[in-house]
């Protein structure tokens, strides 16, 4: 089972990990993916991520589960972050444990695709006086025709 | 029915959700989506772009030939950005 | 320019994402690969890595450098660890860092691919009083054609 | 030359390391690990099954095709098991 987290705290991939491989001695390719706010132009002053509580966490849930039925995972954990952030910061990490290479980052690679189309989250740019919500990008959806 | 909406949607509709008895013509997502445009100005600039418009029913997204019941929780939000 | 390390200690992946990152605001995504001593049978006393001094560094470096050149990567590295390790200890660490996931995703792989086929490390396993020196996979001949 | 063996080619060869002056019959990789071959029989024991003998060349993966020089470093070992 998937541990999925929505919350607005900042997270730590070394407790994760540890948390998820426990004395799990199976386990032997670990992959995680980390999502960062980004400010490419220096003029991002904060991020806010506004989401649907109730069904992010369903959502997230599925999404994890799908990626635990075409792979042998033996861990998987999902954390979103909502709330207002700063360049720099921590949005999101998705954690695959398995035996071997390819499930672990097979999987984690799908559960950002996926979660990238369909978590309901939106985020928005505070930049100088301006406010603009990112707009979705068109080679999110394409991506998940990989799978 | 319960509407709930999110990200620009919301601040251009100008709130974050409504109560609606459902009408009788309202059969699937998007008479709804029709019904809702004719309210308010807001609303139909809102709801204008059927491309930019998701619907999920009930927390599950849905396309815009789904039914709606009334009852049903219905969340309307452009393209999620997240991750 | 990557950073590659040959060592015996462990490695800690926080601080090493933390040093990679630096105060950069363009990196978007960060993908960490972790192999780790696998006990499947429980029945595994320990591990030891050989390797080749000289050339392992150099084989790291010459891997990461084709990484570097075929994704845009805005922070790369290869830690890999030798002698006697217990079931569950970590092997292997390699950090991506990119603007976008893609890249970040695909080197991750790619490093891992191309180190397990060609970096000069040998894997024995003690199991209770027999050695074992660990097989090499056709499939990891067969992964790199992925690239 | 130098000839450095890893892994179970420098168990079964008993050393991890010997220097060699280059025969003048040696011209390529090949052409060495016949010759290496021929010096004991843990030599041909470990260096037989030719498709488990890997060859680097002053450091650098080689083919057995490759040649060789009197000062390169010469490492001999099986298919490597990283990562």
């Amino acid at each position: 089972m998937a541990l999925i987290s929505v919350q607005s705290e900042d997270f730590d991939i070394n407790s994760e990990i540890a948390t998820l491989k426990g004395d799990n001695k199976d386990v032997g390719a670990i992959v995680t993916f980390t999502g960062t706010v980004r400010d490419i132009g220096g003029t991002l002053q904060s991020m806010t991520l506004e989401h649907y509580p109730g069904m992010t966490e369903k959502e997230l849930e599925r999404i994890a589960g799908v990626a635990e039925e075409r792979w042998p995972l033996l861990g998987c954990r999902v954390i979103h972050r909502f709330g207002t952030l700063a360049p720099g910061d921590n949005i999101v990490l998705v954690i695959a444990l398995s035996t071997h290479r390819e499930a672990a980052f097979k999987a984690a690679d799908f559960l950002m695709d996926y979660l990238k189309s369909s978590a309901p989250f939106w985020k928005k740019e505070q930049i100088g006086e301006d406010e603009n919500w990112v707009q979705a990008k068109e080679k999110d959806e394409t991506a998940l025709k990989r799978w | 029915m319960n509407i709930k909406y999110f990200s620009w949607i919301r601040e251009s509709i100008g709130k974050s959700d409504e109560n609606l008895t459902k009408p009788d013509v309202v059969v699937s997502v998007k008479d709804l989506l029709d019904h809702l445009s004719a309210l308010s100005e807001q609303h139909a600039t809102a709801l204008g772009e059927r491309v930019f418009v998701k619907v999920a029913v009930n927390q599950v997204h849905t396309d815009h030939g789904a039914p709606v019941n009334d009852g049903d929780e219905i969340a309307i939000f452009p393209p999620v950005t997240g991750g």
